[in-house]
């Protein structure tokens, strides 16, 4: 018995939003009378925290706390339309509609806060805090709840602002397949460390060591939540999944969870995040999407480890115990 | 997790009172308290199941469909057959003129795959509709199916789907999504070594704990508000439409509590009918799949099937690349014509070669219809490609890191596709990959950079 | 027929019922419920019985008689059975042990039945009003089985002598690629006196490896002592392929973890 | 259809139902009583989404039929918090960003809470064994696990 040890390496970049373009989707900002700010939207949050970045996006843009900030969201009587949450494309394509409905909304508030403080709405920044003050004078400032109040009370102004993002349609030439898939792309590189049990073909992956560039790690708690969560289906894929493990043979495909493969809790790989951020052109705040990519460069690192280990390349997916030890007794012969 | 703020400092502002913040996240408390709303947490008075009698072939003529003893059950309320459903078209991607619509949302003369639906049962109690389900009669005539993709692309194959007349979606390109860059052959002539490497892969399914599902409740005023745990609310709203034939106006969906989705939940399968049970009883109607449906019946990631075949120099630069891809699609188009193409856009890499044929089929098969998963498109390519850029390193004795480094992409370079590279950060992540990782690479690859060509 | 439940104070009773079309009995549930849950609609009727001899674990002169409701988390924590306690724990996560019974893993089909491979290594006799039959014979007839699993009984193994393993792909809680029960005598030398192995997965219930179990007498624990064991290790069994593992697999790795096994190295 | 009687305490307070037979406790405490917290993920004891706490065991409710609970004292995780103030694991699970989509969390918690009643300084080890029932698919299990840990610091930071 063996036990031996390799270690792989994968380099990966990820588009970021539909293919090809042609997928808007619509926000809209209003205040409440008292200054708390509504995005409206039709997105949809699977989990990875979409309404919470959101929020952030529009807290940052309008100039107030997150936590003025509601999100009402995955509603068709009230939300306009999003093309859905998919294809990496939620903060991207909403995250800008977000932003460019709340910068309307922004003017509109600073444009009351001019005439309550007597000045030029673009003498006027926010701090952040919830106030508006005058550049340069920031003794003379005035309450974002104050300013809410005068505007739906006193001057009858709407704070408030659509926002539309699309990235427009792009169709392949046909022949040479010109094209603009995307407009950013996220990246990555993984270094994983297997042991391999010669024996037995068990794979168990030691360490992951994950860099991810992001653009922007708009909120980093809940972008290494999906790095981390992605980071292990990438190992699950790579060792673990499939509905059909015989494929093309249709037979003997799970219907559970004892069945369909995935690690369990033991099974953790020691996985290191790191990220980077070059913020894209057009992105929110920078910001690309993380959600898919993350899962990705881990497979191949896998892959390349196992041979490193035990010098058979299993070309197919996954790599289970019985396909390292059909290839290492070929191997032997 | 580590933020490495020295990477591309000079351009990105770090002054953001919001942005960049570990702010909590607002859904949290609601999880953690067991409050959170899922689409089935609701409960609606005579609402009722539904359980869908499905194909137990692969591929087979449906000769005649017997409801009647169904219909007699105690607590069944309605029995669904293709000719009850308005437009019985799967419209998926119409909407962004994709298409096609090859496929029925409940089968009509033929079934294509193992578990495609045939006839929904509408009963009191989740028993009495599958006790029902059980009593439908289906006499099948089995036809011939193929599960290969390569024996499906062969002549003389069965066809899976009449609609395509060939098991393979054609794009306005022909056969294949395409691109062709440089000149591919005289690449590989000029080659210290030509590497050609097959890989596979099997479908994949998303698993998410939540299985998909929604609630429909009849409003009284002839709209129906749809609970449901869709990826996409206006996707399957203007779908749903379609396929009952319904002004938009009348539909009303609610979601965005989604107890994952990772890409399946974006077909538009359970909604439509489910409302067209609602508008034919006038009872709430629930129809959410078990886990044996989310597993087995649910879209899977396509297995796919790549070949590489690369050029490559003695000094580590690839010359020539050409990839064909193969995405199966099952039975149904659904969304694999798109995800086979953004692999087209998506090859050779995040490397600048300067010869590039690609090749993207789309290829029908009697399996369980493939769609949208995490990474679609990408995540199986980027296996292929990353081993293949492994073995090539080796095949030159060269460190497959450094090897990398020779062939990434920066910013300007054109890609096979004739887009200048923009914001690329590839060779950043690699040079932290080195140093995380104790996997020293030389110096000259550490002193490179992603913003200007040639160091 | 909706389902419907019903329960009796004693196991006799509980027979009586289970004559009765369409019915089965509910232990723990694992089983039975699940397939009602996924729309088995043979099963109209569950009968279960209350009877408190099914939940008693009664050790004595070196015996023990656990009664078939017994959960696997009791038996895992009771304090004279510690030798049984790897086996009970190799069946599910937390929850399902405190449900699965003992009963209930005689009737598991492979991948499942971990438990009922220890029983069978162990030579246990398997209870019902009719009186006890060796397990091999029950497991060999299970099918055909209508009367109500009482208990089980067994010689509880010296410490030493019982070896157990379960070899899944998904850690700690996977079902199995398969499991091994040995229970092993050695005489003052060293050398097996006396051997019974059981598998699981290497048929579509627990086996014995017969072959393999006379190939270790009077052999040595060592890598050369067991060859001829491991060699025989795969005589009469037909592994089962499933989503976890193939047939082909599950012999090719038999010899390796029962090597490992008998080697104490698992 | 034959209905019976099901009586129980559920997180402290009697619950009384007229339920079919044959219902499971999931469906009873879902559809009758109206505690969703327990989530329907497999209905076949794979997931764990439906974990609740009888009588101080884990259980899985899609499994246990809710007739067979009469007298018990079941615990579900909408039971947890007291007055508004969250049980220190929901508190962890929260700082450690333990949840994404939240499916998964009710029954995790509940796992968790049994393990630390019985153990309340947990191994890694334990835990890990503690939460091997319940399938997550957003996190990759690691934020979960140093959740509970971090609430087992808590717990006996608090009791010394």
């Amino acid at each position: 018995m063996a036990i031996r040890r390799g270690r792989g390496v994968a380099a990966i970049n990820y588009p970021t939003g539909m293919n090809l373009g042609g997928d808007p989707t619509q926000a809209l900002v209003h205040s409440t009378p008292t200054g708390n700010f509504m995005v409206t939207l039709s997105s949809v949050d699977l989990g990875q925290g979409m309404k919470q970045i959101m929020a952030q996006i529009c807290a940052e843009t309008i100039g107030v706390p997150t936590d003025r900030v509601v999100v009402d969201t995955a509603d068709t009587d009230t939300g306009p339309h999003c093309m859905g949450t998919f294809a990496s494309r939620g903060t991207h394509r909403a995250g800008n509609a977000v932003i460019q409905a709340a910068k309307e909304a922004r003017q509109v508030m600073l444009e009351v806060a001019a005439e309550e403080l007597e000045v030029n709405a673009s003498d006027l920044e926010t701090d952040g805090q919830g106030n508006i003050l005058v550049k340069g004078a920031p003794q003379k400032s005035i309450s974002i709840f104050d300013v809410a109040l005068s505007a739906h009370f006193k001057r009858g102004r709407s704070i408030s602002g659509r926002g539309m993002f699309l990235i427009p349609r792009s169709y392949p030439e046909k022949e040479t397949g010109a094209m603009k898939p995307s407009t950013c792309y996220a990246h990555a590189c993984t270094v994983a460390e297997v042991e391999v049990d010669d024996e037995t073909g068990e794979v168990t992956v030691l360490t992951v060591k994950n860099v991810f560039e992001i653009g922007r790690a708009l909120n980093p708690k809940m972008v290494e939540q999906q790095l981390v969560g992605g980071s292990w289906m990438g190992i699950s894929h790579a060792l673990y999944e499939t509905t059909e493990p015989y494929y093309p043979n249709r037979d003997h495909g799970g219907t559970d969870f004892n069945q369909y493969l995935m690690p369990g809790p033991g099974d953790l790989a020691e996985t290191e995040i790191i990220v980077l951020e070059r913020p894209s052109a057009d992105g929110p705040y920078g910001a690309k999407g993380p959600g898919e990519m993350c899962a990705n460069p881990q497979i191949p690192a896998v892959a390349n480890a196992v041979f490193d280990a035990v010098g058979v390349r299993i070309d197919t997916l996954p790599i289970t115990p019985e396909r390292i030890l059909r290839a290492l007794k070929a191997q032997a012969n | 997790m580590e933020l490495r703020k020295s990477y591309f400092a000079d351009v990105r502002k770090d002054d953001l009172h919001e942005i960049g913040q570990a702010r909590p996240r607002s859904d949290s408390p609601g999880h953690v308290t067991g409050k959170t709303a899922f689409f089935a947490d609701r409960n609606f008075p005579g609402m009722l199941h539904l359980k869908m009698v499905r194909s137990p072939h692969h591929h087979a003529r449906i000769r005649s469909i017997d409801t009647s003893e169904a219909e007699k059950h105690p607590g069944v309320v309605k029995v669904l057959t293709a000719k009850d459903v308005p437009h019985n078209v799967y419209t998926i991607l119409i909407l962004i003129q994709v298409g096609p619509e090859d496929e029925t949302v409940l089968a009509d003369g033929k079934v294509r795959w193992r578990g495609e639906a045939v006839v929904a049962v509408l009963a009191e109690t989740e028993r009495a509709a599958q006790e029902a389900a059980a009593k439908v009669k289906v006499d099948y005539e089995v036809l011939p199916a193929v599960f290969d993709m390569e024996e499906a692309l062969k002549p003389g194959a069965p066809i899976v789907n009449e609609y395509h007349g060939q098991n393979y979606y054609l794009y306005d390109s022909g056969e294949c999504r395409k691109v062709r860059f440089g000149d591919v052959e005289a690449g590989f002539a000029e080659a210290d070594h030509v590497l050609e490497q097959s890989y596979q892969s099997s479908p994949i399914e998303h698993a998410p704990t939540e299985t998909t599902g929604c609630i429909v409740v009849p409003e009284g005023n002839d709209r129906f508000t749809c609970h449901t745990n869709t990826q996409a609310m206006f996707f399957t709203l203007d779908n749903t439409s379609i396929i009952l034939q319904m002004p938009g106006s009348k539909l009303h969906f609610v979601g965005g509590t989604v107890g994952g989705g990772f890409g399946g939940k974006v077909d538009v399968i359970v909604e439509p009918i489910a409302i067209l049970g609602a508008k034919l009883t006038g009872r709430p109607v629930c129809f959410v799949y078990s886990r044996e449906e989310e597993m087995q019946i649910s879209s899977p990631r396509a297995a796919e099937k790549v070949v590489i075949k690369d050029g490559v120099m003695k000094d580590g630069r690839i010359v020539a690349r050409k990839v064909t891809g193969y995405t199966d699609a099952g039975a149904y188009s659904r969304h694999s014509p798109y995800g086979a193409q953004k692999g087209a856009g998506h090859y050779p890499g995040p490397y600048t070669i300067p010869n590039v044929w690609i090749d993207t089929y789309c290829v029908y098969t009697n399996r369980t219809p493939s769609s949208a998963m995490r990474g679609f498109g990408v995540t199986i390519g980027d296996f292929a490609l990353e081993v293949q850029m492994d073995k090539l390193a080796r095949l030159i004795g060269m460190d497959p890191l450094e090897f990398r480094f020779i062939n990434a992409y920066r910013d300007g370079d054109m890609k096979a596709h004739r887009q200048p590279t923009e914001g690329a950060a590839l060779i950043e992540c690699m040079q932290e990959a080195s140093r995380a990782a104790n996997w020293p690479v030389a110096e000259k690859y550490m002193a490179m950079s992603s913003y200007v060509k040639g160091t | 027929m909706a389902l419907a439940l019903q329960t009796f104070a004693t196991a006799k009773d509980a027979n009586g019922a289970l004559k009765a079309a369409g019915t089965r009995y509910l232990g723990g549930g694992t089983l039975v419920v699940r397939a009602a849950n996924e729309g088995d609609v043979s099963v109209s009727g569950l009968v279960r019985s209350t009877d408190p001899a099914l939940s008693a674990i009664d050790v004595g002169g070196g015996k023990v008689r656990i009664g078939a409701s017994v959960t696997m988390a009791e038996i895992a924590r009771h304090p004279e059975l510690g030798a049984l306690a790897k086996a009970a724990r190799a069946v599910g996560g937390p929850a399902i042990r405190n449900m699965a019974t003992v009963g209930g893993n005689l009737f598991a089909p492979a991948p499942y039945g971990d438990f009922a491979v220890a029983l069978l290594a162990l030579d246990a006799a398997v209870g019902t009003d009719d009186g006890e039959r060796p397990i091999e014979t029950f497991l060999a007839g299970r099918g055909d089985s209508r009367a109500i699993v009482t208990s089980v009984s067994l010689t509880l193994p010296r410490a030493d002598s019982f070896r157990f393993l379960k070899v899944s792909r998904v850690k700690p809680k996977g079902v199995s690629v398969l499991s091994i029960a040995v229970v092993l005598e050695q005489a003052g030398d060293g050398t097996v006196s006396s051997a019974r192995i059981a598998l699981g997965c290497m048929a579509d219930r627990p086996v014995r490896a017969k072959a393999a179990e006379k190939a270790l007498i009077g052999r040595t624990l060592d890598p050369d002592g067991i060859a001829p064991a491991l060699a025989a290790a795969g005589e009469g069994t037909a592994p089962i392929t499933d989503p976890i593992a193939s047939a082909w697999y599950r012999a090719e790795v038999l010899p390796v973890h029962l090597g490992r096994l008998l080697l104490g190295l698992a | 259809m034959a209905k019976v009687p099901v009586q129980f305490t559920l997180n402290g307070s009697e619950k009384a139902e007229f339920i079919d037979s044959g219902t499971t406790l999931l469906n009873a405490l879902r559809d009758k009583i109206g505690d969703t917290s327990p989530k329907g993920g497999c209905h076949q004891g794979t997931c764990g989404a439906c974990s609740v706490i009888i009588d101080g065991e884990l259980r899985l409710s899609c499994l246990t039929l809710a007739e067979t609970c009469n007298g018990a004292a079941i615990t579900t995780t909408s039971g947890l918090a007291e007055g508004g103030v969250l049980h220190p694991l929901q508190r962890a699970f929260l700082d450690a960003f333990a949840t994404q989509c939240g499916f998964c969390t009710p029954g995790m918690i509940m796992a968790a809470k049994v393990l630390l009643d019985h153990t309340p300084n947990p191994s890694r080890d334990e835990v890990v064994e503690a939460l091997s029932g319940n399938i997550c698919r957003c996190t990759g299990y690691e934020p979960i696990i140093q959740a509970v840990l971090t609430a087992a610091r808590a717990n006996s930071q608090n009791a010394a």
